[in-house]
C-alpha cells in the first residue's frame, strides 16, 4: 500500500460496503424513510462489537510483553489528558460556548468512539497492512481519562460541583469499559486456541455486522443534521479541524512510542475520534446544563461522519509521511 | 368491595435517568412502581438523542401526600434541567394496605 | 359532542399470566384491552424473575359495573399468590357504545 | 404547590398510524405527547395484522379545550376505518404552562 | 437438475430446511404453542434479507450491460402493470367483491414478495442452476408499479379518491425500496472485491437466517388461517390460481426477454408472489375501508405459503418446459 | 484426552470463552454495571440454540436405528421419573422446606438445562470427543416427565390441586418441545445434504452465540446471588450436592444403556442440570404459592453455575472413570 497515494486509498475507503452503509443511512433520512434498526438490535450489535473487538484485543496481548507496551500506555494516558484540554480551549476560537458546554465537548473529544476505530481497524486489514493488537488495549485506556478532564472542566463553571462518585462509577461500570476490559481478558485468558471456536462469530462477521451498525449510525447522524445548521458554522469548523489536529498528535505520539505505521494511525483515530456512547451518557447525568444539543451534534452529526469518510485515510497517510520521514517503517 | 382512593403519580423522562428515578422515588417512600419504554417529544424538546433509548413512563399509585412529597422532589431535582414531565390523577383501589 | 362516563381499569401483573389475564377479561366481558410491556417492584416483589420478561400492563374501559366484577375475579383468582395489582380511574369516552 | 387541572387524552391505534396521529396532534396543538408500544384487542378487532407491530398508545397532557378538538379530529379521520380508541380523562400538573 | 421431474423438484424443495421451518411455525399455531420471534429481531431480519440480497444483486448488476438488460426491464415493467390489472378482473369472477377490496388485492399481487423470491433464490442455488444476478434489479423495479395501480383502480371508487402524494412517498421511501435501492448502488460500487468481506455475514448466514424468519412466518400465516375459512373458498381459488397464471406470464415473459431458465423462473416466481410488506401499509393508510381480513388473508395465509411449498418449484418447471419448447438452454 | 487429568479437564473448561462470558457477567452484576442483552435478543438466541441444537440432532438421529435408541430412551425415561423424587426427597433433608416448595424444586431438578447441556456439548466437541448425535433427542425426552413429577408431588399438598390440562398444554406447547422436538423433525427429513445450507448459521456461530448468551446468564445468575445469602446454605447445598448425585445416576445409567463416554458424560449433564425455562413458567402458573425466590435461586443461582464451572468436567470424569472400570472405550 505505500505507493498507493492518500487519494487511491480515500476512495478505497469511500467505496466499502460499511461506508456506503453509512451514507445510505443519511439518504433514507433525507428521502424521509422511516428505516431503522430496532433498539434492542442496535444494543445487541454494540455489545457484539465491544466484546468482539476486547476479545481480539485480548487474544493479540497475550503475546506483547509489558516492555513492549507501556511505552505506548504512557502516551495514550497522555493524549487522555491533553485532548480534552485542547478541546476545551480550541473549542472556545471557535465557538464562544461557555464552560460547561465546552467542557462537555471536551468530555466526548477527550474520549474515543468505538465505531470509527473498528472501520478503521477494517480499513486497515483490509489493505493488508500490520497493526499491533493491543492498540485495543489503548482504545479501554483512552474511554476514561478525557471524560473526567471533561467533567474536572466544566466543574470549576458549575455551582454544586458534580457528584463525582455517582459519575465515575457510571463511567467505570459502564457497559464500553466492562466489555472491552472483560473481552480483552477472555482474550488473554482463552487464547487463540479459545479464539478459534468463536472466530465463525466475532471474526468471520464482524464487517459485516459492522455494515448493518453503520447504517443505522447513518440514520442516527442524518437525523442530527438539522441541528447542524442551527448550531453554526464554529461548531463545524471545530467539529472537523479539531480531529485534524488531535489525530496528528495521535499519529505523532504513536510513533514516537514505537509502534508500527499501521498502529500509530489507530492511535490518530482514536484521538481524532469522539465518543458517543460512554460520554454521551456521562455528561447528560453529570452536566444536565450542558446542551446535547451542541455536544451530540458535533459528535454524532460532524465529526463521526468526517473521520469516517475522510478522517481514516488521512490519519493513515499522516502516519505513512512521518513514519517515512522519521525513517520508520 | 370496599374501594379506597389513591393517587396515581405519572411520569416520563429520558430513559437515562430511570436508576436515579427509581432511587429517589423508594428514598420517597413509594409502595411500588411499573416502568414502560416510550417516546415522545415535549415543549422541551431536549433528549440525550435517539441513540440512548427513548423515555420511560413511571407510574406510581399511592397516598396523595405521597404524591405532593414527589412532585417537590422532582421539581427540585430534575424538571429544571432534564427532560420530564409529570401528572397526578385520581384511582381507588381495593387492598389500601398494599399502596 | 356528547361525552360518556366510563372506567378504566388498569392491572399490571408477571407477564406469564398474560394469556390467563386475557381470557378472564374476555369472559367477564371486558369490551377491549389494550397490553403494553412493563417491569417495576411492589410491596412484594415476588416475580417468576429476571429471565421470563418483566410484567405487563393491561388496561381496558368498560362500565363501572365490569369493572366490580373484574376487581372481585382479580381478588378471588390472583392477588393472593401473583405479582398483581390494579386500580380503577375515571375516564369519559365518545362512542359510548364501543365501550 | 400550586396544581392546575390538565385533561389527558389516551389514545390507542394501529402502529402503522403512528407518525399520521403525531402529525395531526401536532397540528392541533398539543404541547407534548408520549407514545408507548402495545397490543390488544376491541370490538372491531380489525388491525392491518400481526406482522406490522401491533398498537401504540399515546398519551398527552393538555388544556380541556383541546382535548375535545382532539377527539373531534379523531372522530372525524380515524374512528370510522382505522383501529383506533381514545379516551379523556383527568389529571392535575404543577408548571401549568408546560402542558 | 433438467432431467429431474417436476416431482422431484417439489421433494427436494419441501424438505429444505427453510420450507421445513414454515411448517414447524405453521404446526407451532396448530399445538396453540406461545413461540414467537420478538419483533425487534423480526424486522432486524428482515431489513438483512432486504439489504443483503441487494448487496448481492448490485455485484452483479456490475457485470451487466444496459443493452443486457433493457429487456429484461421493460417486461418487468409491463408486468407490473398487468398483473394488477388482471388481479382486480379475475377475483371479480371468484369473489364477487367491491372495487376497493379488489383494488386492494390488486395493489397485492402487483407487487411482490422478498422472501418467497429468497426462497427461490435459495431453491435455485442450491440445485446448481444459474440465475441473472439482475433479477434482483427486476425485484425492486417490480416492488411499487403494482401497488399504484392497485391505489388507482381502487382510488376510482371511492369518493374523496386516493392521498397520492402521502402513499407515494410513504411507498417510495418505504424500507423495501430503500434497503433494495440501496443495496444494489452498494453492491455495484464496492464491487466483488468489497463485498468480499461482508460475505460470511450476508452470504454464508444467508439460508439459515431465512430459515429462523419463515419460522417466524408461518407462525404469521398460521394465525391467518382461521380467517382464511372465514373468508371462503373463492379467496382461497383466487390466491391459489391467479398465482399460477401470473407466474406463468412471469416466465413467458421473462424467456422472451431473454433470461435464463433459472432467471425466468425468478420472474415467474416474482409475478406469482404477492405483497406483505410494502402492499399491506400503503393499502391500510391509503384504502382504510379494504379490509385487512381478506387482503392479508390471501397474501399470507394463502399465496405465500401455496408459492412456498408448490409454486416455487412449478413455477421453474415452467421456465424449464417452455425454455425447452422454444428451443433455449 | 484419556490421559489428562480431571484437572487439566476443569482448566479447559473454565478458559473457554463462553464460561469466561458467564464469568464476566457475573462480574459486570459485581461492579453495578447496568449491562444487559436487550430481551427481544435473549429470546431470539435461545430460539436459535433450541432450533439449531434440535436440527443438529435430528441430522445424527437419521443415523441411528431404533434398536440402537431404544435402552437409552428407556434409561432416560427413568431418570425422567428418579431423579425428581429424588430432588423431593432430598430436598428435604437440606432444607427443611413445606412440600409445595419441593415439589417446585423436584420440577426443576427434574427437567434439564438447554445451556448447560450446549456447553457439555462444545466442551466434549472442542476436546475432540464423540458423543451420540441422538443426546439431543433425549435431552427433549427429559424435558417433560421431571415437571410432570414435581407438579404431582407438590399438587398432594395442595388443596384445589393442580389445572392439569392447562399446565400439560402449557409444557407441551412451550417453546423448548416445539423447537427441539420440531427441529428434530426438520434434521430428520433435511438430512446433512439439508444441513449443508444452514451450516455457516446453525453450526459455525454456535460456540460464538452461545458466548454472548453466557453473558447475559451471568447477569442473571449474578442478580440471584444476593437471593443465596438469604435462602441459607442448606439450598447452597442442595444445589451443588444434588447434582453431583443426578450427575452420578445419569453417568451410570448413559454406559448401563450402551452409550459412550462423551454420550454418558452428557445424559449426566442432563440429570445434573435443572431448568429455568420449561420449569419455572410451568411451576409459576401451576404453583403460586411456591416461592420463585427458592426454586430460581437454587436452579439458576446455584446449580447452574457449579454446573457451567466444576460440574461438566465432572461429569466428563465419572464417565471415562466409570467406562474404564466396566472397561468400556
Ligand atoms: N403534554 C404532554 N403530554 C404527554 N407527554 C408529554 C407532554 N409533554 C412532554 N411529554 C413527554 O415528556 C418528555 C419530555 O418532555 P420535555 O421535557 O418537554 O421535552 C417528552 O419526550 C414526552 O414524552
Ligand atoms: N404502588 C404501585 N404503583 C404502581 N405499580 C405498582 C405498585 N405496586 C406494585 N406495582 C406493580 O405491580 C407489580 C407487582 O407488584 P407486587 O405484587 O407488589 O410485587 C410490580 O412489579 C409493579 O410493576
Ligand atoms: N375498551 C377498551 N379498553 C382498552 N383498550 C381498547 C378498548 N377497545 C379497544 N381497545 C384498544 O384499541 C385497539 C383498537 O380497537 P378496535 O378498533 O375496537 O379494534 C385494540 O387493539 C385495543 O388495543
Ligand atoms: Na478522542
Ligand atoms: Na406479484
Ligand atoms: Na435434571
Amino acid at each position: 500500500m505505500e505507493t498507493t497515494s492518500v487519494v487511491e486509498l480515500a476512495i478505497a475507503n469511500l467505496l466499502s460496503p460499511p461506508v456506503l452503509a453509512f451514507a445510505l443511512g443519511l439518504l433514507a433520512v433525507a428521502v424521509k424513510s422511516d428505516l431503522r434498526l430496532p433498539e434492542p438490535v442496535y444494543q445487541a450489535i454494540s455489545i457484539y462489537l465491544l466484546l468482539g473487538i476486547g476479545i481480539k484485543g485480548g487474544v493479540a496481548l497475550r503475546d506483547s510483553s509489558l516492555q513492549e507496551i507501556w511505552l505506548p500506555i504512557a502516551v495514550t494516558l497522555l493524549l487522555g489528558v491533553l485532548i480534552p484540554l485542547g478541546a476545551y480551549v480550541i473549542s472556545w476560537w471557535f465557538t464562544r460556548l461557555d464552560a460547561i458546554n465546552r467542557g462537555a465537548l471536551a468530555a466526548h473529544y477527550g474520549s474515543t468512539s468505538l465505531v470509527t476505530f473498528t472501520a478503521a481497524l477494517v480499513f486497515i486489514e483490509s489493505s493488508g497492512q500490520f497493526a499491533e493488537g493491543y492498540l485495543v488495549t489503548l482504545l479501554a485506556i483512552l474511554e476514561v481519562p478525557g471524560i473526567i478532564v471533561g467533567l474536572l472542566l466544566a466543574s470549576r463553571a458549575r455551582k454544586g460541583g458534580i457528584a463525582w462518585g455517582e459519575s465515575l462509577q457510571e463511567v467505570l461500570s459502564g457497559k464500553s469499559i466492562v466489555l472491552l476490559v472483560g473481552g480483552l481478558a477472555i482474550g488473554v485468558a482463552s487464547g487463540s486456541a479459545g479464539f478459534a471456536s468463536i472466530e465463525p462469530f466475532f471474526g468471520g462477521l464482524f464487517t459485516g455486522v459492522l455494515t448493518l451498525f453503520l447504517l443505522e449510525l447513518g440514520i442516527v447522524a442524518g437525523r442530527r443534521l438539522p441541528d447542524v445548521k442551527r448550531t453554526g458554522w464554529g461548531l463545524v469548523a471545530f467539529g472537523t479541524l479539531f480531529p485534524l489536529l488531535a489525530g496528528f498528535a495521535g499519529v505523532a505520539g504513536g510513533l514516537f512510542a514505537g509502534l508500527s505505521v499501521g498502529g500509530a494511525a489507530l492511535l490518530g483515530v482514536l484521538s481524532a475520534s469522539s465518543s458517543y456512547i460512554a460520554a454521551p451518557t456521562a455528561v447528560r447525568l453529570a452536566l444536565p446544563e450542558a446542551s446535547p444539543g451542541i455536544y451530540l451534534t458535533a459528535s454524532l452529526g460532524i465529526t463521526f461522519p468526517f473521520n469516517l469518510i475522510a478522517g481514516i485515510p488521512l490519519y493513515y497517510w499522516y502516519a505513512e509521511t512521518l513514519g517515512g520521514l522519521i525513517g520508520w517503517n | 368491595m370496599e374501594l379506597t382512593s389513591r393517587t396515581v403519580v405519572t411520569i416520563v423522562a429520558e430513559s437515562a435517568l430511570e436508576s436515579r428515578l427509581v432511587a429517589d422515588l423508594s428514598a420517597a417512600g413509594v409502595p411500588g412502581y411499573t416502568v414502560t419504554p416510550a417516546h415522545g417529544a415535549g415543549v422541551r424538546g431536549q433528549r440525550e438523542g435517539d441513540i440512548q433509548g427513548g423515555n420511560i413512563r413511571i407510574e406510581t399509585v399511592l397516598p396523595h401526600d405521597t404524591a405532593l412529597g414527589i412532585l417537590a422532589m422532582l421539581q427540585d431535582k430534575y424538571f429544571s434541567h432534564y427532560a420530564c414531565v409529570a401528572w397526578l390523577s385520581q384511582a381507588s383501589v381495593v387492598r389500601g394496605e398494599h399502596f
